[in-house]
């Protein structure tokens, strides 16, 4: 646990404080995602921690002991950094790098290297490849992703990671943040994150502080920031787009509507016809004597149609598995102009379906005490 | 060809002194590099300290040899090494001070902070900061800092034969007190030659241990 | 008016040239010179190549120095006979002219510690070689590079007075820091001039040289060729100035100077006074 | 106009080429944003064009001139150039650093300060407190922003921008954006951009290249590469949720449905209510005489209601305005279970209405070839 | 107490000596640096020049004073600079070539490659990388070379006596000689004073030059 209490920092020389009476408690085991502007103080606030810079004023505990009472080096050896500026030993190789704690700790030959492999591959470098290089021979995003395995090497308690995935490309750092997850599922160490991507922040946070100034504005769960932002700064910062935000947090399980209607591939097409008639449907799910999905009927092929309905299966290629998140249920329903979208279970089994509907009751606010409709919309529609 | 003669008429008198003169030499280098670079590191811990030991440093080497040694003799004669070697040596280890211990402490102090910051960040000890960071990466400047120190000292090793501890340094005032060239012009020939072969060893040993990610 | 006679005068740079350089320049200008200082060179390689080239125009050498370092002959003990040698051939061969030399001879000799001479009973060099031969470990000797290589020096020496340092006894060093090391025990025996007025000042002895080994070594003021015809007058100042210039006064001058750490200027002025040559 | 021909490049000691036979050719005052996994080869690219690097063969042109020909120095001059690394001057100020390349060219001192704080500005940082501070007392945003402002401080006709806004947050990065934007807009300059979000990518590129492994695997539009990616890389690159990107290049203008149905607060309740009920529409928009939106009536508030309706409006909240991006209308449209969004221009005007079916509409693909309606979603629903 | 007294006794001479001195030096030094950093700047250019540079600065370096006199007065007396000031300050340059072209050279290659690629990025020439970027950045080992070099000159400055340049050196030679060791104290002394007041001045000019931003 790090506890962080009126914690100020006031540069020499500037007037103003970078980091200002700061409160805020990082669970153990929990990852706390700083986010803020461009210079209102989240490296400031890691820096202190680790006191590679002094604290003006305040104290922070970590496990409740006060950092200023601990053994320095051991402090920090204690705690995993990620260097924004990346900060590799421009005269070692990235192996030497990764094992620099391993070897002041004098671990065993072996043991170093074996560690040093599997980081590398965590973080997706090929460990014949990079291993014998050094830093200037690395792109950006491949130092960035040694800087990150150099301060894991030991596999610290604590890590204080400062944008630790920002020059990396969307699908390596997709693979990266769910490596880390894992890893923290198992080993849950305590960790304050600097991003400047809110989606990582939604996606890593067990809890978010915005900081904005110096000040902590709003500290929470990343739910709690997305429905409740304290005030306009918050909204601007999470962005106009912060509903469609809350569904990165949602799975499609939480949202749809289960057991929704179908017919089966053997009923018989006449009685599904009138029945869809009856209900106003132009369109009906049909599965097997499984559940398992096969496709839609269209009414108007069913009319003047006799036998199964199994006949007149259109397949269904609009589904997604009850595990994925919202986001990507949207996208599909808006990938194509009918609305829905069907969620089926690994084994194809139909499990539930959502419209934008479904997906506002869940991330949305009731607007009116009554629900009802808007009708259809009539394009150039005239004034009654 | 009157130098190569030289030569041939002295060859065993020229490998005595050349002997003489790189013993004295390396003693003196080797302790210089043991005591330059430890105070030069020390220093960039304790910017007062700094400077005083530079200013010390830099009053030593413009004390001129044949004084240091007046100095110097009624002190080691007390051990009985009034003259000799170790006297030749003492010099030599002070005089070269000056350049190793400000090219020590100048290149330490301009390695890149951040890099040195990701170090303590990683829990080093200053000691290990010291060894794993900064003098890797300012061994360049502390090589140069060396070479001169060596060349230096090769050079004014030639001042071990005031005080009778041979070298070629004999030659060379022998030479001039004879008003005889070749002499003179033999045993500067043979300590240039000296300095440069122990130049282009240092250069080899600084290649090895600069690190190739420096390297542009 | 007259063009203004102008010379540069030079030295070595011990104390003994530094007082001859001032001598001749206080003795010059009382006669009607303009000299310019340029003494102090360090040492005989500067003095004589400023001279060969014109850069000074005369300077104080010892006749033995130029007979054997500079003209490379063989030794002559006679002074008379090692000037008109060194005279004729310095003329001939590079156009030098050698004026009337001084009195006294600044020779080599060979030094102990007064009370150590005693103790060891040795007054002479023969005595030293009966000593060195009978205790070959005891004793240590000092001598200057220059010393030890000249064609007049140390060796010659040894097979005149048949007897031999060990190798590892004899101790090359500069000879300022002789006297010093002889004076702090770190010697028995050093090299010496005749004339150091340290010899007076540490309480020191010169071994006397019983067989007449050493050569010679009378200075004298030497200029190109051109100056000496220039100025025909020089001959007669500098040959008043040789016969007040005996090995006794050189030692005192030089103890003034060397032990009683008089300035050379003064020195020289008491001593021009005293003997006479200016008012 | 840049183009690349078959342009690679081994670095000495690699075994594969970091760059890869690659075609490109930006266009005259466009933006090409160069996106692809780290380390794919996106800086080397760039670098080769300023001949920071050699290229191994193959040949680059600047307005139909073989870069190889040119005045390297005239060159680099001409190429306004953003360092992955940052790489300011450490021992220069802020404003020294920027006023690097006008010092170079004697720009007077009044001009170059003139500029430099115009540049300050730009990119969001008080010229007054930054000006005199060195690179070491800036946080890594701020540095990166100086980054930028010294490559525009001439405003070279060519930019190479290599991740100019990764270590900046949201806020000021949008900001950033938007003013290059429009720079952009006044002064054309042919721009190659590197960045690793794909937002950025669409909101800034006017084509976008995407390289893998140091091969080009797809050169076109923002829209062709979220509707028509190349392959399954590209897709995966671009997410999962990419037709919800699409949304970020459109404005509610584009989709929205013009002249919507709504009545007139003077309008008589009881002729009102009998048309809802009639159309089957539980809600109503309400504008006043000059189609200003006043807000709308519900249904069952006007039953038994006689007057004007204008005594029965309720506010409505949920307007975006006709310029906004589509993202935003569709967060606004989740943000409450209505499923409609009302577009209304500056003056409070009535201009349109938008619901998923219209953006499904704009950004999807028709699913059948006849439209119709899925129906109320039963939850629970049994088999019929 | 006699070195005050004889300091007191022999102000006059002191004030002369020290100035010429100060002069030999300051002229040296100038020249010196006016060269030696030029120098040093233009073999990073050029690898194989820098080797031959070196060794020619290390010979030079190696070679005895006097041995270099012998040499230069037959040159500089077909100018009628045979002794004097000229020699004692041509020998002082070549003597401070070593230090300051190594440091020059080892501080410019060492400068990081990426603050370099910055420069040459926004369209430096080479000359602007070097004024601009590289030297800024390299200067505080750069003047380590100079300190360095500037007290050696000061320390051996004391030769200019055996030409005929006056100087300090006259107090420690003359003290040398008659074994007078106030006379040579008194010379060191001096000439101590005046390494540590030039290192002072030169601490000062590095301290202005530095730029702040570079300090840690
Ligand atoms: N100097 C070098 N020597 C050897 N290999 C290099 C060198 N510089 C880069 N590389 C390699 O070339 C490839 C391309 O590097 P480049 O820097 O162009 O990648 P990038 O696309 O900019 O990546 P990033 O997004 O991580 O910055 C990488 O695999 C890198 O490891
Ligand atoms: N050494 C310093 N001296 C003076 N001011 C500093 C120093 N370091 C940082 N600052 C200032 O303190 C403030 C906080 O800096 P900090 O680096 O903590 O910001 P940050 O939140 O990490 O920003 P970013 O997201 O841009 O990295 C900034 O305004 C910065 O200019
Ligand atoms: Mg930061
Ligand atoms: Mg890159």
């Amino acid at each position: 646990m790090i506890k962080f209490e009126k914690v100020t920092k006031i540069y020499s020389g500037n007037r103003t404080a970078a980091v200002n009476d700061i409160d805020l408690e990082v669970a153990e085991g929990e990852i706390c995602v700083l986010i803020g502007s461009s210079g209102c103080g989240k490296t400031t606030l890691m820096r202190m921690v680790n006191r590679l810079i002094p604290i003006t004023s305040g104290a922070i505990h970590i496990d409740g002991q006060n950092i200023m009472g601990m053994d320095v080096i051991e402090l920090r050896r204690s705690i995993g950094y990620v260097i924004q500026q990346i900060g590799l030993f421009p005269h070692m190789t990235v192996s030497d790098n990764i094992a620099t704690v391993p070897k002041l700790l004098k671990w065993d030959k072996r043991r170093i290297q074996a560690r040093v492999d599997e980081l590398l591959s965590l973080v997706q470098l090929e460990p014949a490849v990079f291993r014998h290089r050094y830093p200037r021979e690395l792109s950006g995003g491949q130092a960035q992703r040694i800087g990150v395995a150099r301060a894991m090497a030991t596999d610290p308690p604590v890590m204080l990671m400062d944008e630790p995935f920002g020059a990396i490309d969307p699908i390596n750092r997709e693979v990266l943040q769910d490596e880390f997850l894992g890893i923290q599922e198992k080993i849950r160490k305590t960790i304050v994150f600097v991003t400047h991507d809110i989606h990582e922040a939604i996606k890593m946070g067990n809890k978010i502080a915005l900081l904005d100034a110096g000040r902590m504005v709003q500290f929470g769960t990343p739910e709690a920031l997305l429905t409740t932002p304290a005030n306009q700064f918050v909204k601007d910062f999470v962005g106009a787009d912060r509903a469609l935000k809350r569904l990165d947090l949602l799975k499609v399980q939480d949202a749809m509507m289960k057991n929704p209607v179908h017919c089966h591939d053997s009923d018989q097409a006449e009685a599904i016809f009138r029945l869809m008639q009856e209900k106003g449907l132009n369109y009906l799910l049909v599965c097997d004597a499984q559940d398992q999905l096969l496709g839609y009927v269209n009414l108007r092929d069913i009319v003047d149609y006799s036998g199964s309905v199994g006949g007149r299966i259109k397949p269904m290629t609009l589904t997604v598995h009850p595990n994925s998140n919202l986001k990507e249920a949207l996208s599909k329903m808006l990938s194509y102009d009918i609305g829905i979208v069907v969620a089926v279970d690994k084994d194809n089994k139909l499990v539930g379906i959502l419209n934008t509907m479904t997906l506002a009751a869940v991330v949305g606010q009731t607007y009116d005490e009554q629900g009802g409709r808007w009708g259809k919309i009539t394009a150039g529609g005239k004034i009654l | 060809m009157e130098i190569w003669q030289f030569f041939m008429q002295n060859w065993h008198q020229t490998l005595v002194l050349a002997w003489q003169h790189a013993w004295v030499v390396s003693i003196s280098v080797i302790i210089a590099m043991a005591t330059g670079v430890p105070i030069g590191i020390w220093i960039t811990f304790n910017d007062e300290a700094a400077e005083t030991i530079l200013y010390i440093a830099g009053i030593i080497m413009t004390i001129p040899s044949i004084a240091l040694f007046g100095i110097m003799i009624p002190i080691l004669s007390i051990f009985g090494h009034g003259i000799g070697t170790l006297p030749a040596v003492v010099a030599l280890v002070l005089y070269s001070q000056l350049p190793i211990i400000r090219n020590t402490y100048a290149a330490i102090k301009s390695v890149d902070p951040n890099i040195i910051d990701a170090g303590i960040g990683m829990g080093m000890t200053r000691r290990q900061v010291l060894g794993k960071v900064q003098l890797p990466m300012a061994l360049s400047v502390i090589f140069a800092g060396l070479r001169v120190a060596v060349v230096m000292s090769i050079g004014i090793g030639a001042i071990a034969a005031y005080i009778g501890a041979g070298g070629l340094g004999r030659f060379i005032f022998s030479g001039i007190n004879q008003t005889y060239g070749t002499m003179i012009k033999s045993g500067a020939i043979a300590v240039s030659l000296m300095a440069i072969a122990v130049d282009i060893l240092f250069g080899c040993i600084e290649n090895r241990l600069v690190s190739k990610g420096l390297r542009s | 008016g007259a063009a203004e006679k102008k010379l540069v005068i030079g030295s070595k740079n011990f104390t003994e040239q530094q007082i001859l350089g001032e001598i001749m320049i206080q003795l010059l200008d009382s006669r009607g010179f303009k000299c310019e200082d340029k003494t102090g060179l360090g040492g005989t390689l500067v003095a004589r190549k400023a001279l060969e080239n014109g850069q000074i125009d005369m300077y104080m050498e010892y006749t033995g120095t130029a007979l054997v370092t500079i003209l490379k002959e063989n030794v002559i003990t006679d002074p008379k006979a090692c000037y008109d040698f060194v005279k004729k051939a310095d003329l001939e061969r590079n156009g030098l002219v050698w004026l009337p030399y001084m009195a006294f001879n600044n020779t080599y000799c060979l030094l102990m510690r007064r009370e150590d001479a005693a103790q060891k009973k040795i007054k002479t060099l023969s005595d030293l070689s009966a000593f060195v031969k009978a205790n070959p470990a005891k004793i240590r000797f000092g001598t200057n590079d220059e010393f030890y290589a000249r064609p007049d020096g140390y060796k010659p020496l040894q097979k005149k007075y048949d007897f031999q340092f060990p190798e590892d006894k004899i101790v090359k060093m500069a000879p300022g820091l002789l006297y010093k090391a002889l004076q702090d025990a770190d010697l028995e025996v050093a090299m010496g001039f005749a004339t150091d007025g340290r010899i007076k000042g540490m309480d020191l002895v010169i071994l006397e040289d019983d067989l007449n080994y050493f050569p010679v070594y009378n200075p004298a003021p030497v200029t190109k060729k051109e100056i000496a015809a220039k100025y025909p007058e020089l001959e007669k100042i500098f040959s008043e100035l040789s016969a007040k210039l005996d090995t006794q006064t050189m030692t005192n001058l030089n103890y003034a100077v060397d032990g009683e750490h008089k300035p050379v200027k003064e020195v020289v002025a008491g001593f021009l006074k005293a003997a006479g040559l200016v008012k």
